[in-house]
């Protein structure tokens, strides 16, 4: 098969998901497990008994998330689906029968129709089998404004957050229904905002999702590669760090409706969620993340500025992550997630954790 | 429509979907996240594969595991939409060999009830439904005036790529393309055309 | 001014060093200190009493390193000099003088003509003070093939390595000179090879470092920018990787004579080292490096077909390090480092470390 | 040369450097890591705005602090390079307000040594060494031939074109371009153009 040349390290477009897992199996074989029919990602020590176990998962091209985030004090199990497509039921059920430990599985769904659409068949077949299954989305994305006329916000920084504190959680004994409060709850503290400067290149395609100018960049864009809200020229760091911080902070609530199950009813329940906006007085845990190929340094002319937004409207941030960790293969740009804090989200957020792309 | 030829217009559904890779993938890279031709291929290529294990079977069966394969080879939006409407509509024809024109009917119409209970898309959303709601009717309405199947294809296939085309001017309400907002204007939707490729290989295979 | 439009997330190019050592000194107040006047970053307990101190320093955009490597079990300070630009003596002298806690420093030096004469005159400069100092060259960038010619291997990815392994040797109470032999060691054992995909752009100039093709990279780059060795048509993964890891096996014996401090003469003595090539048998750390702009996942391609390659040749890796560690600001391609590991290297690699950028 | 000409040389080889910074950084794009022409802006534009406070003391005295701003500013290669050179020369002139012919020629050969001794070039490796040997040896030979400084410098810039010039055919063996081994053909060495606008600067100086 003729392969089309594109600025990747990757042999046929075919195989690139396959040769990255049996990658991180070798680099990691300490910490995860790597299964491959069907793809997903366990710990070592699964299943860990009595423990809820978590299990996250979504298109692959985000890397490190979600399979670099399994581990003690992280998650269970990830499902990579192909590049930038959700995967498919029968992995998130097999990887529930895998790290199930009898204490039941939550399932964190980023809000894309397709996530949230897989991994609802998926806990179906689950429960079918005895396991106890909850699935909580995660959809923080301001860029998007309202739930009625679109697919709703995406899942974007938060998911990471949400990753690290349920896992810390989920390791002190939290039983499924505590730790699906709190999932909710880091949920609706968090709110992201992302922008890119260049798109980016999916094996299978070879060409940018979207063409850009050399003078312009996407503002509002998701994890996807897809287009953002808005096209705008090129601006300096401080307007546009500016622009997100203020977007996030000056957000006002959101309210959507979410499937859950409820184990009452047994069945699946429209459950209605609103964030509250930011208040002067807030602590927050800042996350400032590269799409992938902005480097670190940037990242930090971003934290410095955020930082300052941040402080000018009484928002003190006590916590912060700044990497590429959820990223769109290559693409230039960052997003910036903030999520309030209380005791109980500080202290699972402080909590261990070893896994493949993040230690403490 | 025999089972042979409902086998048939699985294998024509495979081909269009190898042909029309890239332009279903350029559709979805305007307002999408350019994998839906990627994703079609990936599941009929699949559904092909293993259709020799299943050919004995009825068609009930058949589109059960047609179902199967989509939902767990596909992923994305595509794959549960696809997959569902395919094990709905196959819940219709269990046991049978040979689908009359009201089987065929009722067959389509559980496979967009699939869709819309999955999706929860109205007519306008910009998304396959538009172009599998008048298709259904014109089919349905061909049907009750006592046209034969493949003509009444014809009608659904007509009144799908209508629909498809009316998915341009709209405003994404559904889906990844929601996220656009206005910029979702003057795109087509990358699944009404997928539906519409996949009644167009049925009408072909009606004929054959 | 007028600010050349850059997709770059910066504001003005004269401050871009200075606000991301904001931003740094902001997000990891805990881990570090970051003085601005001359720029040098100390770890935050600097200077520690009795312990050996390890400086390195060289030009900025190689982010994390250098100073995403200071903190406990790795440096303690760094200098970053303008964006591949040395940094100045006056950087190292003031780093010294704050972190020396009287059992002298060590200066990791990357064979570059600027970083090796700044860091001399810098070593000078503090010995005038009474401060102990030896400089040692890290120089394992097989893609030069000659020190007789050119200004000798640059040094690239062991330079990571080093101050991992040589950062908790010095915690764990070598003195210099021991340390000085253990920092001589690993840069003998460790070899590197580097590619790129793209060029990359610095602030100051606006326009990309080198020119490069849709179908082309090159080979044998550095991590400033500089062109390679060769160019080349784009080839796959595999391909890629096999003619890097062969080019760090195959690696013959390599001498060249570096300046050194003799305590005994009192003055800079040329002192020479030689390489011996791997051999089957030896086990390995292996380091899959960006160089900015690519992300983990195809990392993972590399690492799997690498290891390939490594067992096919009698080489057994027994620790990795997979990510963007020393980097080219945002340019696409990573790099390989090979180091041949014994008990005395093992012990310090798996040593603890807490840093902004490395933990253990 | 008066002290005068000695700090308009200092300011003119600013305003060289700055007009000049595009080209040299271009030069050093080539076969470097593009930062040439940046370094030797930011090293003599921080030498200027460091003068007045300088500009009362003699000559060796101004020389020494702009070896240590070079040296604390510029960085890279040529800090250092750039900075033994006027520490070196500065060290034969101490005390003095003029500076004779004689003493200009010793001012610049200790200059030079002061470059090989921290870089350990010889001609033909393409640095600024191949420009600044011929520059002093025709410097040298004019004075002691009795021609007054300002026709002296004329030789000299004229060699140190020459010179400059001459590295575009050679394979660098020092420096960064050293990597390039045969690729660094064909390109004139960024060093070596500073240098040679340095000694334009004096040789301007000492006519006006
Ligand atoms: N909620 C929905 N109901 C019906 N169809 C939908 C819905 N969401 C998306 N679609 C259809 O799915 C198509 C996109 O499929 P695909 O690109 O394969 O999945 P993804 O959007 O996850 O990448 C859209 O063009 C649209 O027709
Ligand atoms: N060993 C050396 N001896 C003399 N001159 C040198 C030497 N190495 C480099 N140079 C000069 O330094 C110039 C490059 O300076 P610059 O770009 O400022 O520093 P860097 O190479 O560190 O980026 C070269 O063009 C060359 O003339
Ligand atoms: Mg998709
Ligand atoms: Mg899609
Ligand atoms: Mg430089
Ligand atoms: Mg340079």
């Amino acid at each position: 098969m003729e392969r089309i040349i594109m600025k990747k390290l990757i042999n046929h477009p075919d195989n690139v998901l396959k040769e990255q897992l049996q990658g991180m199996q070798l680099a990691h074989a300490d910490l995860i497990n790597v299964h491959f029919d069907p793809y997903y990602i366990t710990r070592k020590d699964a299943p860990v008994k009595g423990k809820v176990a978590l299990i996250s998962g979504g298109g692959s091209g985000h890397e490190p998330m979600h399979g670099g985030f399994v581990g003690k004090g992280m998650l269970d199990a990830a499902c990579p689906g192909e590049i930038f497509t959700s995967p498919t039921p029968d992995q998130m059920y097999e990887a529930a029968k895998a790290v199930d430990g009898g204490a039941g599985v939550l399932n964190i769904v980023k809000n894309y129709t397709g996530d949230v659409m897989n991994f609802e068949m998926a806990a179906d077949l689950a429960r079918a089998d005895g396991i106890k299954v909850q699935n909580i989305i995660i959809d923080d994305d301001v860029a998007v404004k309202d739930s009625l006329y679109t697919a709703g916000r995406r899942g974007v920084g938060t998911t990471v957050l949400v990753e690290k504190i349920c896992g810390g959680a989920a390791e002190a004994g939290y039983d499924l229904e505590k730790l699906s409060a709190l999932c909710r709850k880091v949920n609706q503290y968090g709110r992201s905002m992302g922008m890119a400067l260049t798109s980016c290149i999916t094996p299978a395609n070879g060409s940018p999702s979207f063409e850009i100018g050399d003078d312009e960049m996407e503002i509002g864009i998701g994890i996807h590669g897809e287009p953002g809200i808005k096209r705008e020229k090129m601006k300096s760091l401080d307007e546009i760090t500016e622009e997100m911080t203020m977007g996030i902070i000056e957000d006002p609530a959101y309210t959507r409706k979410h499937k859950e199950w409820s184990f009452e009813k047994d069945e699946w329940i429209e459950v209605e969620q609103t964030d509250e906006p930011f208040q002067k007085g807030d602590s927050v845990i800042a996350f400032v993340n590269s799409m992938g190929g902005t480097p670190v340094s940037e990242l930090y002319g971003v934290y410095n500025k955020m930082n300052e937004v941040c402080e000018k409207n009484g928002i003190k941030v006590v916590r912060n992550l700044i990497g590429p960790y959820i990223t769109s293969l290559e693409m230039q740009g960052c997003s910036i997630t903030l999520l309030k804090v209380d005791d109980e989200i500080l202290k699972f957020w402080d909590a261990p954790a070893l896994t493949p792309a993040f230690r403490r | 429509m025999k089972k042979t030829q409902v086998l048939d217009w699985l294998y024509r559904t495979a081909a269009f979907m190898e042909e029309n890779k890239t332009y279903l993938t350029k559709l979805d890279t305007a307002i999408g996240d350019a994998d839906h031709g990627n994703n079609m291929h990936r599941g009929f290529s699949n559904v092909i594969e293993q259709l020799p294990k299943y050919e004995e079977k009825d068609i009930g069966s058949i589109c059960k595991a047609v179902a199967m394969v989509l939902i767990s080879k596909v992923g994305g939006a595509s794959g549960p939409l696809y997959g569902t409407m395919f094990m709905q509509a196959a819940n219709t024809v269990n046991g049978k060999e040979e689908l009359s024109g009201d089987d065929l009917k009722k067959f389509l119409k559980a496979g967009l009830e699939g869709i819309i209970m999955r999706g929860k898309a109205s007519v306008g959303d910009k998304t396959m439904v538009d172009a599998y709601t008048p298709a259904l009717a014109a089919f349905s309405d061909s049907i009750e005036n006592g046209d034969d199947i493949s003509s009444a294809l014809d009608k659904a296939v007509a009144a799908s790529e209508e629909g498809m085309k009316s998915t341009i001017p709209l405003i994404a309400k559904k889906g990844r393309a929601s996220y656009l907002g206005e910029r979702s204007k003057d795109h087509q939707d990358p699944g009404a055309t997928s539906l519409t490729l996949m009644l167009t290989a049925m009408r072909d295979a009606s004929k054959a």
